[in-house]
C-alpha cells in the first residue's frame, strides 16, 4: 500500500489543460477530419458515410493532377528550402569567424522574420517582375539576364524558394550561431595549432559536431515546408496554372474555392500521413542518437 | 435596429456606393455596423465561420447559391419572394438578374449591382495611333487580324493578367460569346451536361483561349488585374477584355467613356454573361430585426438608390426602370445588350457548383500556363473532373 | 590575514601602468585579406536581405505617377508622406475610413491576452514535462510533436464549434485561446527542451525545500526563464501580430486586427491600387515586430545561444 | 537526532538493478560517509533517503517513522548538493528563506534562523548578493546555510566539496566537521574522495557495485580492510598488493612472494587458521616500510630493489621500486628521497605486524 | 630540444593588462610548470607561446628563432588542452592523423608515427573508437598522443589533469613524467595544483597577478619561498604564518611571536643583516614540528598549546592547536594523533633551522 504523493499529483494536474487541448483540439480534430474525409461533405459537414464508396475522396485525390503537382512541389520546396539551412550556416560561420559587425549583420539577417510575407511578397513580385524589377534593372546596366521566374511554370517554384530562403535563413543563422558558440573553443585552438585548413575543419569536425543543431533546423524547416502556404499565396497564388501548388495550398483551396470539406479533409489526412512517414524515422533517429550520446 | 453588414468592399467607388445604401437605411432609423473582410472569389468561408461561430451578420454580400442553401439548412434562410411580389419589384428586373437571385424557386438575394463579364474596353488614343477601330470588329477573327497592326505600332494588343481568376473570367465570357446560351449553361449550369465538354464549341472555345494566351505580353504572369487595366489606361496596351467593373478604373483615372475609352461587347458574341452583386438576409431573427432587414432590402432595390449607387460604383442598375439620365455611354450599352433576354446567361458563381466551377478554373489556368497542353488534354481533364465531382 | 595583504601588495605591482617605449619594434598588423573577403561577402548578403525592405520603403514615399513608371529601385523624385498619412488616418476598411489606426489598437488589444495565454499554457506544460516525473511524459511529447505538424486550417472548423460552445467565439479571449492552442505543441517542445537543461540538483533542492509545484515554478523556474522567454516572446509577438486568419476568424465583428485592414487595402478588389498607400500600410503594420527585432534582436540571438531552441 | 536505517532496499532503473537488498543503519549523531567509486550507487542511495527517488522495494526509517512513501519535504532532512544547486535568481537571503518555504513559520522566526545560520557560517555580509557573485567557497557555505536553517536532525551531503580547489576543500572539510561537532546532528555524506572520508567520518560505508563492501570506523577501514576492493581503494599511494603463498609451520606462518622474499606474519590476527600453501594476496602499505637502508629492530621482511622513480610533494615523498616487474610504492621522508636516485638499489624493511592478507580466490580478508 | 624564452612580454585584453613586462626562459629539456591561482595569466602566457594569442609587446624565442609573429602551426610545438579538445567526430586514429594533416608527410610515415605513439601510450586497442567511447584517462592519453605524433621539441600542457579524478590524476602524473624522461623534450605545463607542480617539474614558475613571483626548482620553492604569496600557496596543509618581532643581539637573532614564544633563528641565512625590532612574518611548516611531547635535541622553539582538532587521513594526521586565537597546523604520525584529544594541551618543538622569515612590510623573504 502506497500513499499517493502530492508531488505526483500536482504536475499531472497542471498538465490537464494541455492534455485536454491536445486531445480535444488536435487529436479530436484529426479524428473528426479523418471521419469527414469519408463523407461527401461539401460546404458544411455531413455525417453520413456511404460505406460502399467511403474512399471516394481519396480516389479523387490520387487521380487529381493538382495533388500530384502539390506533392512534387513539396519535395522541391523541401530541398530548396534546405538551402536556407546551408545559407544560414555559411552566414553564421562567417559572422562567428569575423566578429566585426556581428550585431549589425545579425539584425539585418533576422529582420525578414519579423515582416509577414504578405507584406514583402509584393516587393518580391515586383523584383521578379521582368519589366519593373531586377531583370529590367540589370538589363538596363547592360547585363543580359533572364530572371523571369514567376512567368514560367517550371521556374515559378524557384521564386517561392528564393522568398522562403530569404525569410528563414536568418532564423537558421541564429540557431547555427548558437551551435557554433557551443563548440569548445579549445577545438579551434587545437586545429589552429595543428594547422588544419579551415575548410577541412568545418567539413570534418565542426559540421558533424553540430549534428543536433542541424537536425533541429531540419525539423523546424520541415514543419515550415509542410505548412507552407503564406509564401505561395504571396508569391504566385498557386500559379502559373497549378504549377506552384503545395499540399497546404491544395487543402485550403479545396476547402474555400472548391467548398469541399470532404475533399479538403482527405487531403489533410494525406498531409498528416506524409508527415508521419517522413518524420517518424527522423524523430526516432534523433531520440536514439540523443540516448546514445547522453552518457558522454 | 443595428444592422450588421458583411461585405468585402473597401475601394473608393465601392465605399461611396455603400454609403448610398447606408444613407437610405439610416433614414429609416436603423444603424449600420460594418464588417469588411476581403475574400477571393469562390465560396465565402469567413461568412460561414461567423455563422457557425454564432455571430452572423444580418445582411451579407453573397452570390453563391450553395451558401444560401446551406444557410437555409441551418435555419437561417430568409426568402424574399413574397416581399418582392408585394413590392412589385420582380417585373422590373432583367431576366438575367431575376434568374440570378433565385435559388431553388425562391428569391433569396437582393440584387444591388449589375455587370457584364465579357466587355472589351479599349484606349481610343491607342486605337487611333495604331490605326484600328475596335467598334468595327464583327468577329474575334477580325479582332485578331488587327493585332499585328497594333504590335507593329509598339503597343500590346491585349492586356491580360496571368492569374487564375482573370483567365477564368475570360474563359467563361468567351464561352458565352463563342458557344451561346445552351453551351454555356451546359458547362456552368446547376446541372452541367457532360456531352458539351467534348463538343465542337468547346474545341473552338479552347482554341480561342489559346489565341488570347499567345497574344499576352511577357509580363503578364501573375499580374494583378488593376495593373493590367492600367496598361490600357496609360496607353501601353490597346484593350482589355474582362468584366465591365474596369470602368471604375477608368473613371478613377479621370477618363470618360466615349471620348477616352470605348466599350464593346466581345466581337460576334452569341451571348453575354451578367454578374449580379447581391445581398443575402439572415433569417431566424426577431420580428424587429427581420423588419429592419427588409427595410435594407427595400432601400437597395429602390430605383433612385439604384441609379445613385450605379453612378458611384460604375456599375449598371439592376432595374430596367432606373432613371436613365444618370447612365454613361457604357452603361447604356450594357442595358441595351441586356434588353434582349434570349442572349443572357448568369455568372457561374451564381449557378454552378463551386467545386466543379473551380475545377474548370484549374484546367483552364493550366491550359493557359502551359503552351504545350493540347485542347484534347484539356477536354480529357474536364471530363475526368466531371466524373469525379458530379458523376 | 597578513598573508592576504602581502600577496595583494605583491600583485599590486602590476597594476601600475608603465609608460615606456616598446622593447621591440613590430609592424602593425592590418586587417587580414580573409577578414575583408568575409566582410564583403556578408555585406553583399546583407544587401540582398535588404532589397525587399528597400523597395517597400522607397515606394511608400513615392507619388503614384512615379510608381506607374516602374523603376522600382529608383529613389522618390519627390519625397512625400502623403501615403503614410493616408494609410494611418484615411484608408478605408469597409465604409470606415479612419485608417489603420483603428486596427492598430485592435491588434494591440489582441496581442496581450494572446501572448499571455499562449506563453503561459506552453510554459507550464513544458515545465511540468521537463522537470517533474510524469510517467506518460514521453508519450505525450510524442503526441505534441505530431500535433506540431497539423496545419491550422484542418482544425479550424472544430475550433470554431468549440469556442462558440465555450461562449468565447468572437471575443478577444477566443482569439487568445486559439493562439494558445495552435502555438502549444511547438512552444511546449521548446520550453521543455530548455527546462530539461536546468540542473536536476536545483529541482531536487527545490522539491526538498518546498515541494510545491506552483511555488517552485513562480519563485525558481520563472525567474530562470529569461532567455527562453525573450526568444519565445519575440517569436510570438511576430506571429500573433502578423496573424490574419485567426484574428479574422475568431475575432468576430469588432475585434479585427490591423492585418485585416491591411488586407482590405491590399487585396485586389475593383478600384485603383495605390501602391504607395499599400506599401505605407504594410510598413505601418510591420513596424511593431520590426522594432522588436531591431531593439531586442541581440537578446534573441543571446537567448538562442543560451540554449533556448534545440532538438 | 534520529537514527536512519535502510532495510532491504532495492532500486532498479528500468531493468537495471543498482541496489539490491541493501541494509545499513546510522546511529544518531553519526557522521556517515558513503565512499565508493563513480557509479557505485552512492547518489542513488542518498536520493532514496531524501525521497527524490522512489525505492523499488524495502523500507527507509528515520527515527521510528517509516518515511518510505513520504514527500521529500516531509521527511525532516536537509541536503547539500554537489553543484550547490543554489537558486541563481535569488539572493543569498532569498535562498535561505526559500528553504523554509514549506514550513509555515512566522516571519520573525524565519529571519532569526537566517541570521543565526549566516552568523554561524560567516556569510552575513553576503546576504544580499546573488550566487553568481560569490566564490566557490562562499557558495558552498550558502548551500550549507540553506540546509542549516531548516533545523532538522539529518543532513545529507552529496559530494559537496568536489567542485572546490584543493585549498578550499581542506578548509571546508574542517568547517563541516566543526559544524557536526557543534550541531550533533546525524550526517550522511557522499564522496569518492577517501581523504574526505577518512578525515570527517565517524563511520564509513565503502560501496562498490551497489553493495556495501565494508562498514566501520575510518581506522577499521584503513587498518583492517575487509576485502581487496577496500584495500586497493583506500590509501594514497595505494596499498601494494602482491600474490604470495602461505607457509604454515607449527609456530610460524610466513608468506612467500613471487620474487622469493619471505614475509613474517607473526602476530597477524587470522580470522581462521590458514592451511599451508594457500594462495594469498599480501597488502603492504607504502608508509609501513622503514627508512631506506636503516635496519629496523623488528622487520617482517627486507626488500633490496632498484629505484625507478621518486615523487616529491614537498612535505612528503614516494619512492617507486621495481618488484617482479611491478612498481612497489613506499613512503619516505623528503630528505631521504633526494638521495634515492633512479637506478640505484636500496634495502628497505617492511614493519612487522602491518601486513594485510587476502584470500586470492575470494578477495576476502583472512 | 630548444630553449624557450619570453622577453619583455606585455599582453592586454582591451584596456586590461594581464601580463606586464614578463621575462622567463626555459632551458631545453626542462619541465617547466607554470603554477598559480586561477586567473593569474597562466593560460594567457601559454597561448602567447602557442601563437593562439598575439602579444601586445615583447618577443618570444624558441631556440634561436623569433616566433613572435609566426603562425601557430609553424612554431614547432604541440599542445595538450585542458578539455583535451579531441575532435569528437573522428576516431582516435583519425584524431592522431588529423593533427598531421597540415604537415605534408608521406602516408606511411604518418602511420608509423601513429603506431609509435599508440604503442608508447598503450592506446593501440582504442584506435578505432570515438572519443565519446573513452574514459577520462584514455582521452587524456589520446590528447597526449595527438601532440606526440607531431614530433616537435616543445610540448605545452594546459591543466591537462584537472578533469580527472584523484586516482587517475596520480597515475597520469607519473606517465607524463615518464614520457618527459623518455623524450627529453621541453615541456611547459600549466596547473594550479601544487602537487602536480612539485612532483613533475624540474622548474616551477609561481605566478600571481600576471607576475612571476618565484622561478626555481621545486625544492627551492618549497624550502625557500621568495615571498609570502609563494609561502602561503605552496604546501598542504599550508605553512603557518605568524607575525613576530625580530630581536637582534650580538650573537643571536630571535623572533618573538605575539603569544610570547621565542623562536631561535640560529643558522638562518639572512639576505642582509636585519635590524633589531623589525616586524616580520614567520613561516612554520606543519611537518617541521617534532613529535608531540618528545623533546628534540635542537629545537628552535617550544609551544605548549591546547588541541583543537585532529584530522586523520590514514597514512597521515594533522593536529590543529590554538595559538593566539588562530589555528596552528602540525603534522604528526597517525598513531600519535589518536592520543591527542581535543581539549588536552600538548608541547611541541619546532625544529631548528627550518623557519622562514618574511618582511612584514614587503612580504619578501629576508
Ligand atoms: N536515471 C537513471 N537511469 C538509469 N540509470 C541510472 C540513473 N541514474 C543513475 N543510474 C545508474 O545507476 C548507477 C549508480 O548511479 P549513482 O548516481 O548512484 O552513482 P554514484 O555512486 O553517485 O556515482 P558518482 O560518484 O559518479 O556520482 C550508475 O551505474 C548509473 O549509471
Ligand atoms: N579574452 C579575454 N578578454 C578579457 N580578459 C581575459 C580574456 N582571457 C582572459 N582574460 C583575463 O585575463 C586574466 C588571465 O586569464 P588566464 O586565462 O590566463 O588565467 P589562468 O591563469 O589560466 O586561470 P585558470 O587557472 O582559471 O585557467 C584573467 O583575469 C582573465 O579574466
Ligand atoms: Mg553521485
Ligand atoms: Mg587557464
Amino acid at each position: 500500500m502506497k500513499t499517493m504523493r502530492w508531488s505526483r499529483i500536482s504536475p499531472q494536474a497542471a498538465l490537464i489543460p494541455a492534455v485536454a487541448v491536445t486531445l480535444v483540439a488536435f487529436v479530436g480534430s484529426i479524428l473528426w477530419t479523418l471521419y469527414l474525409s469519408f463523407t461527401r461533405s461539401r460546404r458544411l459537414p455531413e455525417y453520413d458515410i456511404d460505406w460502399s464508396e467511403w474512399g471516394r475522396q481519396y480516389d479523387r485525390l490520387f487521380k487529381d493532377a493538382g495533388w500530384e503537382i502539390s506533392l512534387r512541389n513539396l519535395i522541391i520546396l523541401g530541398l530548396g528550402s534546405a538551402l536556407a539551412i546551408v545559407f544560414g550556416f555559411i552566414l553564421a560561420a562567417m559572422i562567428d569567424k569575423e566578429k566585426r559587425g556581428e550585431s549589425l549583420f545579425r539584425t539585418v539577417f533576422l529582420y525578414p522574420l519579423a515582416v509577414s510575407l504578405i507584406v514583402t511578397g509584393a516587393a518580391w513580385r515586383w523584383i521578379l517582375n521582368p519589366t519593373l524589377g531586377a531583370q529590367a534593372f540589370l538589363r538596363g546596366l547592360g547585363w543580359e539576364v533572364d530572371f523571369n521566374w514567376l512567368a514560367q511554370p517550371d521556374t515559378a517554384m524557384y521564386a517561392i524558394i528564393l522568398a522562403s530562403v530569404w525569410q528563414s535563413a536568418g532564423f537558421y543563422m541564429a540557431l547555427m550561431l548558437a551551435g557554433l558558440k557551443g563548440i569548445n573553443s579549445e577545438i579551434w585552438s587545437a586545429a589552429k595549432l595543428d594547422g588544419v585548413p579551415l575548410w577541412r575543419l568545418y567539413l570534418e569536425i565542426v559540421i558533424p559536431m553540430m549534428k543536433f543543431t542541424f537536425i533541429t533546423c531540419a525539423i523546424l524547416l520541415s514543419l515550415g515546408v509542410i505548412k507552407a502556404y503564406d509564401v505561395v499565396v504571396a508569391m504566385t497564388n498557386g500559379g502559373p496554372g497549378q504549377s506552384t501548388w503545395v499540399p497546404a495550398y491544395f487543402t485550403i483551396n479545396a476547402l474555400s474555392a472548391k467548398s469541399n470539406l470532404g475533399y479538403a479533409s482527405a487531403a489533410a489526412v494525406m498531409m498528416l500521413i506524409i508527415t508521419l512517414i517522413v518524420f517518424l524515422p527522423l524523430v526516432a533517429l534523433t531520440a536514439w542518437q540523443q540516448r546514445k550520446g547522453a552518457p558522454r | 435596429e443595428e444592422i450588421v453588414v458583411y461585405h468585402s468592399w473597401s475601394s473608393g467607388p465601392e465605399v461611396a456606393a455603400l454609403n448610398v445604401i447606408k444613407k437610405g437605411i439610416e433614414a429609416k432609423g436603423h444603424t449600420w455596423t460594418d464588417i469588411a473582410i476581403p475574400h477571393d472569389t469562390g465560396s465565402n468561408v469567413n461568412l460561414m465561420n461567423l455563422v457557425t461561430g454564432g455571430s452572423p451578420p444580418n445582411v451579407f454580400m453573397e452570390s453563391n447559391p450553395g451558401v444560401f442553401r446551406d444557410l437555409a439548412g441551418l435555419g437561417f434562410g430568409r426568402p424574399v419572394t413574397e416581399f418582392f411580389e408585394e413590392q412589385g419589384i420582380t417585373e422590373h428586373l432583367p431576366l438575367a438578374v431575376a434568374k440570378s437571385i433565385t435559388v431553388d424557386g425562391e428569391i433569396v438575394k437582393i440584387p444591388t449591382a449589375l455587370h457584364i463579364d465579357g466587355m472589351a474596353y479599349y484606349n481610343m488614343e491607342v486605337a487611333k495611333a495604331a490605326g484600328v477601330d475596335p467598334a468595327s470588329w464583327t468577329s474575334l477573327d477580325a479582332m485578331f487580324a488587327d493585332f499585328q497592326k497594333v504590335s507593329d505600332a509598339g503597343y500590346v494588343p491585349l492586356a491580360i493578367g496571368g492569374q487564375q481568376w482573370q483567365v477564368g473570367y475570360l474563359f467563361h465570357a468567351l464561352a458565352a460569346a463563342t458557344g451561346g446560351v445552351d453551351f454555356y449553361n451546359g458547362v456552368y449550369g446547376a446541372e452541367p451536361d457532360p456531352a458539351v465538354l467534348d463538343s465542337a464549341e468547346m474545341r473552338t472555345l479552347l482554341e480561342t483561349l489559346r489565341k488570347f494566351q499567345e497574344a499576352a505580353d511577357e509580363g503578364s504572369a501573375n499580374r494583378e488585374w488593376n495593373v493590367t487595366t492600367n496598361m490600357v489606361i496609360t496607353g501601353k496596351a490597346l484593350m482589355q477584355i474582362h468584366g465591365d467593373w474596369m470602368k471604375g478604373e477608368w473613371t478613377a483615372a479621370g477618363k470618360s467613356a466615349g471620348t477616352d475609352f470605348g466599350c464593346i461587347q466581345i466581337p460576334g458574341a452569341k451571348a453575354v454573361v451578367a454578374t449580379v452583386d447581391s445581398w443575402g438576409l439572415l433569417g431566424g431573427q426577431s420580428p424587429e430585426m427581420d423588419q429592419a432587414e427588409l427595410d435594407f432590402a427595400s432601400v437597395v432595390v429602390d430605383p433612385e438608390v439604384q441609379a445613385e449607387f450605379a453612378l458611384a460604383k460604375g456599375s449598371t442598375p439592376v432595374r430596367l426602370d432606373a432613371p436613365e439620365s444618370a447612365l454613361d455611354a457604357c452603361s447604356a450599352e450594357v442595358l441595351h445588350i441586356l434588353a434582349d433576354p434570349a442572349h443572357q446567361v448568369q455568372n457561374p458563381h451564381s449557378m454552378s457548383d463551386a467545386d466543379w466551377q473551380n475545377s474548370i478554373w484549374d484546367v483552364v489556368f493550366n491550359f493557359w500556363s502551359d503552351p504545350s497542353m493540347s485542347v484534347d488534354d484539356a477536354i480529357a481533364q474536364l471530363q475526368d473532373n466531371y466524373e469525379t465531382i458530379l458523376g | 590575514m597578513s598573508q592576504m595583504s602581502a600577496s595583494e601588495r605583491a600583485a599590486g605591482a602590476t597594476e601600475v601602468p608603465v609608460a615606456r617605449a616598446p622593447y621591440f619594434v613590430r609592424k602593425k598588423k592590418g586587417i587580414s585579406p580573409q577578414s575583408i573577403a568575409i566582410i564583403v561577402f556578408l555585406s553583399m548578403c546583407a544587401l540582398f536581405f535588404c532589397i525587399p525592405l528597400y523597395v517597400v520603403v522607397v515606394t511608400s514615399f513615392k507619388s503614384m505617377d512615379q510608381i506607374r513608371e516602374g523603376a522600382i529601385f529608383a529613389l522618390p523624385q519627390i519625397w512625400t508622406l502623403d501615403a503614410w498619412d493616408h494609410a494611418w488616418n484615411k484608408a478605408c476598411s469597409g465604409i470606415n475610413c479612419h485608417g489603420l489606426k483603428v486596427g492598430f489598437w485592435n491588434s494591440v488589444m489582441i496581442l496581450f491576452p494572446s501572448l499571455i495565454l499562449s506563453i503561459a499554457l506552453s510554459m507550464v506544460t513544458g515545465y511540468a514535462l521537463a522537470l517533474w516525473n510524469v510517467r506518460w511524459a514521453g508519450a505525450f511529447l510524442f503526441l505534441l510533436f505530431i500535433c506540431a505538424f497539423v496545419p491550422f486550417q484542418i482544425i479550424m472548423y472544430p475550433l470554431i464549434v468549440m469556442t462558440s460552445s465555450m461562449k468565447v467565439y468572437g471575443t478577444i479571449w477566443g482569439v487568445a485561446i486559439v493562439h494558445a492552442v495552435l502555438a502549444m505543441p511547438v512552444l511546449t517542445l521548446i520550453f521543455r527542451n530548455y527546462y530539461k537543461d536546468i540542473p536536476q540538483e536545483i529541482m531536487s533542492a527545490a522539491v526538498m525545500d518546498s515541494g510545491s509545484f506552483w511555488k517552485i515554478f513562480f519563485e525558481i523556474i520563472l525567474p530562470m526563464s529569461g532567455n527562453i522567454l525573450i526568444v519565445i516572446l519575440i517569436l510570438q509577438i511576430t506571429s500573433i501580430w502578423n496573424d490574419y486568419l485567426i484574428g479574422v476568424t475568431f475575432g468576430g465583428l469588432n475585434g479585427q486586427p490591423m492585418t485585416v485592414n491591411l488586407a482590405n487595402l491590399v487585396t485586389i478588389s475593383t478600384g485603383t491600387t495605390n501602391y504607395a498607400h499599400n506599401m505605407a500600410a504594410a510598413l505601418l503594420t510591420a513596424i511593431p515586430p520590426l522594432v522588436v527585432y531591431f531593439v531586442v534582436g541581440k537578446l534573441f540571438v543571446q537567448g538562442v545561444t543560451a540554449g533556448a531552441i534545440k532538438g | 537526532m534520529p537514527t536512519v536505517s535502510f532495510e532491504h532496499i532495492v532500486k532498479s532503473y528500468g531493468s537495471m538493478t543498482v541496489l539490491n537488498d541493501l541494509n545499513l543503519s546510522v546511529d544518531d549523531g553519526d557522521f556517515l560517509v558513503l565512499l565508493g567509486p563513480s557509479g557505485c550507487g552512492k547518489t542513488t542511495l542518498l536520493n532514496l533517503l531524501a525521497g527524490l527517488l522512489e525505492v523499488s522495494d524495502g523500507r527507509i526509517m528515520i527515527g521510528d517513522r517509516d518515511v518510505t512513501d513520504l514527500d521529500p519535504k516531509d521527511r525532516g532532512l536537509a541536503m547539500v548538493f554537489q553543484s550547490y544547486a543554489l537558486y541563481p535568481t535569488k539572493t543569498v537571503h532569498g535562498n535561505l528563506k526559500f528553504g523554509l518555504s514549506a514550513s509555515k513559520l512566522p516571519r520573525d522566526e524565519i529571519e532569526k534562523r537566517i541570521a543565526w545560520a549566516a552568523r554561524l557560517l560567516q556569510i552575513e555580509p553576503l546576504l544580499n548578493r546573488k550566487p553568481g557573485q560569490l566564490s566557490g567557497g562562499q557558495r558552498q557555505r550558502v548551500a550549507i546555510g540553506r540546509a542549516l536553517v531548516k533545523n532538522v536532525g539529518v543532513f545529507l551531503f552529496d559530494e559537496p566539496l568536489s567542485n572546490l580547489d584543493a585549498k578550499l576543500r581542506t578548509e571546508m572539510r574542517l568547517e563541516i566537521k566543526k559544524l557536526h561537532d557543534e550541531l550533533k546532528s546525524t550526517i550522511v555524506y557522499v564522496t569518492h574522495d577517501q581523504i574526505e572520508a577518512m578525515t570527517m567520518a565517524t563511520r564509513i560505508a565503502v560501496m562498490d557495485g551497489g553493495v556495501i563492501q565494508q562498514f566501520g570506523t575510518p581506522d577499521e577501514i584503513y587498518e583492517r580492510p575487509a576485502n581487496l576492493f577496500v584495500a586497493g581503494f583506500i590509501g594514497s599511494p595505494a596499498m601494494n598488493l602482491r600474490e604470495a603463498t602461505l607457509n604454515v609451520s607449527n609456530d610460524r606462518i610466513t608468506a612467500q612472494l613471487a620474487s622469493g622474499v619471505v614475509l613474517d606474519l607473526e602476530g597477524y590476527d587470522f580470522a581462521e587458521t590458514p592451511r599451508n600453501g594457500t594462495k594469498v594476496i599480501v597488502g603492504l602499505r607504502p608508509e609501513h616500510f622503514g627508512a631506506p637502508d636503516v635496519r629496523e629492530a623488528k622487520a617482517a621482511a627486507t626488500f633490496t630493489l632498484p629505484v625507478q622513480y621518486t615523487e616529491r610533494t614537498g612535505s612528503d615523498a614516494t619512492v617507486y621500486l621495481k618488484l617482479d616487474n611491478q612498481l612497489l610504492a613506499l613512503r619516505v621522508a623528503p630528505d631521504a628521497a633526494s638521495r634515492l636516485k633512479p637506478g640505484t638499489s636500496v634495502s628497505v624493511d617492511f614493519l612487522s605486524g602491518k601486513a594485510n592478507l587476502f584470500d586470492a580466490q575470494t578477495g576476502r580478508r583472512m
